[in-house]
């Protein structure tokens, strides 16, 4: 495999907590701008997929270990049944919005929905970075 | 007349006819994410009002696409995305145990 | 309790995510004992509300609080009652009969569960999208479950299973588009309420999401020309998914179309054209399912068509689309979910035990395990539909109302078909019970099995005796649902 | 709710049958105690089974429960025939269950068709309705079942399985299926007389058709089962004779044969059971002199013998001479009942001849005589024979005669019956010499089996109707084997065929 060109690396390198950072943004303005949980997540998966392909995966497995990943992944699932069972507990049905919502616009303005996006991206980040890892070790 | 509904019509004949006649797995799988994704054009553009704004709600009360098809066809994409990881995942696993892609090879093996 | 129906789907997701954290906990079985638990929470559940289903009213239940037209709703009334009940009890069988085969890790239950709760998410949902997502993560979890040994048969069968399913539920996607664009919503109800006026205004447009509809359940359970996939799935996968794929499965496939046809084109269409035209259907299942099983040789390939065949009888009764055909139906749709997962039981009991596949070369096997081979008679009585076994009320049933019905040629049809039931599933017994010394498989080490497989296949097919003799309990069970079906 | 079955209380007809059935059955406990070597549990538990499915079908009030019972009893004898597993035993066992199966949905059907027409299963309540029922219904619904019924009976154009079945079956099984289980079906026949109150003339031609070809078949066998199987059926043309008639005369006279049937039949069975126990030759070439090692069976099968061609005074004259009363008028069936009991009488001549008589082969020196467990029930059963032989009065008028609810006396003792007898006997050797000569008894091999027998059996008919399925589904299955995009291709096909037959 030819060599990564050192340009890529240093970008990558510099370039990784921004990706981040916008994914952070898509996920926290999901209900006012076009994005929201989902499409954080792909970017965080991305981030890290790309951090792969550069530095090599296991680089990256050090960093960010696997099993480390799909643990993270379950426990988002569970916060997120777990929110909609507080819904539930406090007397309305369930996944309902139990929170007050603020002024049109500003982030706080959709109550819960806000939570439910973080967990699905924080979920679907390292689902993606899972199945990342598990294609790049797979041997026929 | 070209809207968004015919061309997604147009776009799921494609995957049709794609599923059918190709012989390649992977491109079987290929023609089955184009039919997903024409499928989400012509739900979409069935909400879609001319003229009508994103339906982004800034407290101004301007005539706003129908929302609902879009929320529903995010979830598809989702199912499209998991569908074709798998699909391509089990094609893989093919190619390793019988070094064919070819659907007739695949009938004898 | 109020929240009984949303909790019922969402137990055992929650018990899927659990499963893979106890992973981190020391305890020796936890997997089993989550997903045990989690099917016990949600049948309790399901069993407190029956008091309130079986009086006729209906429970309605509201996603995140918003009202039916815009919100998810749920609604349990008799019909998805009926139906939860008895998926509610066959996952627990075969979370049982899996419990014995130990090598299963926590994914296979992990999966099993997505399964699950997809099925009961299926039969409670009211939101025709909903329905869609669910079947896509049942389809998803099934797909997966199939290729779990890992053999390359398996691979190559679950991915024909996955294209046909996809390429079908595509057609499913497009009707629900076609139905939002004529209705403005997706709720069950609210469209079913429009669907006479827009019955009148164009004929057309029905009749293509009918069709497209049809096809889409049709894949799911394995109508005639969309069966092609069940031999190889069924054969290929893990005994105790088999017998999910073909108890559960292809029941919710069934009842997704009882519950879509009868709602949506109940009063219009169903009694021209469509309810004929599923009869002929079920009736080409029905032979062509008999016939293949006929000269098939591998055992799981044989219950395979055999269920297809069956599905056509049931096909049948639901074209016949009276009273009494619905009941035969439904009844029948229970009937073989026990029957037949209880049989793929027995093959698997078979197969880990003596390695063949081929009933050709399982002769005289009546020595080795007469308990199994007892067991497999009581069963295979039970489908062709001998007295004493539930399989004869269903059937019973079935002729009935055709008779009523007067149409000749569904009773011929059903009559050619019990009789070729019953040819090759006496084939079987004849090679179980034939005076050849069974020959082992030279080198083959018998896979442990354990107390769990031969207890559930025991106690299905003592239930399917006591169904059999005491057919009132399940009816009156069932008249709730017909209620809803044929108002 | 569904299955309100109310089995008691029971009229004449059912208690006949019930002594019938009761009597008969406890005989093959005791015959199988010491015939049967293997596997004790599975064959009792299915024998009792199989016994639970004939009280039940007897004493059933209803049609739904005596479908119920009788498929029971059809699925108990199934695993008993195939019970001794011999590799012939199978496909005879298939035959049997597939027919039986056949006759039991034309039962169900009518009973079905009988409960949209009346509303309930209940005889009696049917038996009240009959006469205001619509006509031509009614003519199908008994067509029905009585083709039902005659798959139970083994009348003549669906007797396939019977001559299968016996020769394979064990000894005490086969004399439990033609003494009790076919009298079963015989009873469902009259039942439905008596409720439906239909007289059919068509009864009367299968009768004489199963008579004689019962017959004619029955001189060519030379296996000693297949030989009495084939008995059963002429001996079954008899009943249905009787019930055909119509009058009550010879409904009662059926009624007897039935319990006269079963019994001597069963005797006979039993009989060349200990036969094959004692040598294990089921071919008469290679019997031969036993009558010297096995005296008591000698006498019961003479008995027996006797009973069947219809001698007087043992027990199957009785019965014979009230159908032939019945059917006086008519010249042509007193020549074919004439001919049917001289046919019978050469078989068992050949029977006895060559089984007791005659040189004892090297092979069967040390035959000994049978265990005293199986001899039991054959002096029994021998004993009933020779009492209902010598009071048949007193049998027909407080057993017989009140089963059908009529008060009939016959004198059996006229001057007329013994000169039939004197017939019979006369015109039974002669077509017994006849035979030996011409080698139509398919003994010494220079037998002249007429081609159009081979041709025309309906058995062959069935075997290649079999195999043209066969090779259908085998067809289909390579039909069905095609790659992913042929069965896609199917599945769009459906959905534009979907659409051009909704519009």
């Amino acid at each position: 495999m030819h060599r990564i060109s050192p340009i890529v690396k240093i970008f990558t390198r510099k370039l990784f907590p921004f990706i981040l950072l916008y994914g952070c943004y898509l996920i926290s303005h999901g209900h006012l701008t076009p994005g929201g949980g989902f499409q954080g997540g792909v970017i965080f998966g991305s981030a890290i997929i790309l951090l792969g392909l550069v530095e090599g995966v296991k680089l990256t497995e050090n960093r960010f270990k696997e099993d480390f990943l799909s643990l993270t992944k379950n426990i988002g699932m569970l916060i997120f049944i777990l929110l909609g069972f507080v819904g539930m507990f406090l007397g309305y049905s369930f996944l309902s919005d139990f929170l007050p919502r603020g002024e049109v616009g500003t982030v706080p303005s959709a109550g819960f929905i806000l939570f439910l996006n973080l967990t699905i991206g924080f979920m679907v980040g390292t689902g993606i970075a899972v199945i990342f890892y598990r294609t790049v070790r797979h041997e026929p | 007349m070209i809207n968004g509904i015919s061309i997604g019509i147009v776009i799921v004949l494609v995957g049709i006819y794609g599923i059918l006649t190709r012989r390649n797995i992977i491109k079987m799988v290929m023609s089955l994410y184009i039919m997903n994704s024409g499928v989400i054009l012509l739900f979409v553009s069935i909400g879609y009002i001319v003229g009508g704004q994103a339906a982004i709600f800034e407290n101004s009360k301007k005539l706003m696409v129908d929302p609902l098809p879009q929320a529903v066809m995010l979830t598809t994409l989702v199912i499209g995305l998991g569908i074709t990881a798998l699909a391509l995942a089990l094609a893989i696993k093919i190619y390793d145990e019988y070094k064919t892609l070819n659907t007739r090879k695949l009938l004898e093996k | 309790m109020a929240h009984a129906p949303i909790l019922i789907i969402v137990i055992p997701l929650l018990a899927v995510f659990l499963t893979h954290l106890t992973k981190y906990i020391r305890l020796r079985r936890g997997a089993e004992i989550v997903a045990v638990a989690s099917m016990l929470a949600s049948l309790i559940l399901l069993l407190s509300m029956g008091s309130t289903i079986i009086s006729g009213k209906a429970i309605q239940y509201d996603l995140g609080g918003w009202p039916a037209p815009i919100g998810i709703n749920l609604a349990v009334d008799g019909l998805s009652f009926f139906f939860a009940l008895f998926v509610l009890g066959i996952g627990l069988l075969i979370i049982v009969y899996s419990l014995g085969i130990y090598q299963y890790a926590r994914r296979y239950y992990s999966l099993l569960l997505i399964a699950l709760s997809g099925i009961l998410g299926i039969i409670l949902t009211r939101d025709i999208f909903n329905m869609y997502v669910f079947f896509e993560i049942l389809a998803v979890a099934s797909y997966v479950l199939i290729t779990y040994k890992r053999k390359p048969r398996a691979i190559k069968a679950s991915f024909k299973y996955l294209i046909m399913t996809e390429s079908a539920w595509v057609l499913f996607l497009l009707a629900i588009a076609i139905l939002y664009g004529l209705t403005g919503t997706l709720n069950m109800d609210s469209i079913a309420s429009q669907m006479s006026m827009i019955y009148q205004t164009n004929p057309q447009v029905v009749y293509l999401v009918f069709s497209m509809m049809m096809i889409a359940f049709g894949v799911k359970c394995g109508m005639f020309p969309l069966h092609t996939w069940i031999p190889e799935a069924h054969s290929q996968s893990p005994t105790p998914v088999s017998s999910l794929l073909s108890g559960l499965i292809l029941k919710v496939g069934l009842y997704a179309m009882l519950r879509v046809f009868f709602l949506f084109f109940g009063a219009t269409l169903l009694w021209q054209g469509a309810g004929q035209l599923i009869l002929y259907l079920g009736i080409i299942t029905l032979v062509l399912g008999a016939c293949l099983a006929l000269v098939q040789d591998e055992l799981k390939k044989l219950l395979a068509y055999s269920s297809i065949s069956q599905i056509g009888f049931i096909l049948v009764a639901i074209g016949l689309s009276t009273q009494l055909g619905l009941k035969g139906g439904l009844f029948h749709i229970v009937n073989h979910a026990l029957i037949k997962t209880a049989l793929f039981f027995c093959a698997g009991i078979i197969i880990s035990q003596t390695g063949f596949w081929k009933i050709s070369n399982m002769k005289g096997i009546w020595r080795q395990m007469p308990g199994v081979t007892f067991a497999f008679c009581i069963l295979s009585l039970a489908v062709i539909g001998i007295p004493p076994s539930n399989g004869f009320v269903s059937k019973m049933f079935i002729i009935q109302a055709a008779l009523t019905e007067m149409n000749y040629v569904a009773i011929i049809f059903i009559f050619a078909g019990i009789l070729l039931t019953a040819a090759y599933y006496f084939r079987i017994i004849q090679a179980f019970f034939s005076p050849e010394e069974f020959r082992h498989k030279p080198d083959f080490v018998p896979q442990p099995v354990g107390p769990f497989e031969h207890l559930s296949t025991y106690v299905v097919a003592f239930l399917c005796l006591l169904i059999g003799l005491f057919p009132g309990v399940v009816a009156n069970i069932m008249q709730p649902a017909l209620k809803v079906l044929l108002p | 709710m569904i299955f309100h079955t109310p089995l008691l209380p029971i009229d004449n007809l059912s208690r006949f049958m019930l002594a019938l059935v009761a009597f008969l059955s406890p005989l093959i406990f005791i015959y199988s105690l010491s015939y049967v070597k293997r596997n004790f549990f599975r064959y009792y538990f299915v024998l009792l089974i199989t016994f639970g499915g004939m009280l039940g079908t007897v004493l059933a009030r209803d049609l739904l429960s005596f479908y119920i019972f009788l498929e029971i009893m059809t699925v108990g004898i199934y695993f008993l025939i195939i019970d001794n597993a011999k590799k012939e035993s199978f496909p005879a066992g298939f035959k049997y269950i597939l027919m039986m199966f056949i006759g039991g949905i034309f039962i169900l059907v009518a009973t079905l068709m009988l409960y949209n027409l009346t509303g309930t299963f209940e005889i009696a309540v049917i038996a009240g309705l009959a006469p205001v029922l619509p006509g031509a219904a009614v003519a199908f619904i008994f067509a029905l079942f009585l083709i039902g019924c005659l798959f139970e009976i083994g009348a003549v154009p669906f007797h396939i399985w019977l001559p299968d079945a016996h020769p394979v079956a064990p000894s005490p099984i086969s004399a439990l299926l033609s003494g009790v289980a076919i009298k079963v079906g015989a009873y469902g026949i009259i039942r439905m007389i008596f409720t439906l109150r239909v007289f059919n003339s068509a009864l009367i031609l299968i009768g004489v058709i199963s008579m004689l070809f019962g017959v004619v078949l029955a001189l060519r066998q030379t296996n000693v089962k297949r030989l009495l199987a084939y008995h059963s059926i002429s001996q079954m043309g008899y009943v249905l004779l009787g019930m055909g008639l119509g009058s009550g005369i010879g409904m009662a006279g059926g009624l007897f044969h039935i319990l006269n049937h079963a019994t001597f039949k069963m005797l006979l069975f039993l009989c060349m059971g200990a036969i094959i126990y004692a040598t294990g030759e089921r071919k008469l070439e290679r019997l031969g002199g036993l009558g010297k090692r096995m005296p008591i069976t000698l006498v019961t099968f003479s008995i027996a013998a006797f009973a069947i061609s219809g001698i007087p005074p043992f027990n199957g004259f009785a019965s014979k001479a009230m159908i032939s009363e019945g059917v006086a008028g008519n010249i042509l069936l007193k020549l074919v009942i004439i001919f049917t009991a001289a046919g019978t009488f050469a078989s068992f001549v050949k029977l006895f001849r060559f089984t007791f008589l005659g040189a004892l082969p090297a092979k069967l020196e040390n035959t000994r005589g049978v265990p005293i467990l199986m001899l039991l029930p054959m002096l029994m059963l021998a004993g009933a024979c020779l009492g209902i032989g010598l009071f048949p009065t007193q049998m027909l008028s407080e057993f017989v005669a009140p089963a059908i609810g009529s008060t009939m006396i016959f004198d059996f003792w006229s001057i007329n019956i013994f000169i039939d007898a004197i017939w019979i006997i006369f015109l039974g050797y002669g077509i017994y010499i006849l035979g030996l000569k011409t080698g139509f008894l398919g003994i010494d091999k220079k037998a002249v089996a007429p081609s159009f027998v081979r041709y025309l059996s309906l058995d062959r008919i069935c075997c290649d109707a079999a195999s043209v399925l066969e090779h259908g589904c085998m067809g289909l299955k390579r039909l069905h084997a095609r790659n992913l995009n042929v069965h896609l291709f199917w599945v769009f096909l459906a959905l534009v065929g979907l659409l051009f037959m909704l519009t």
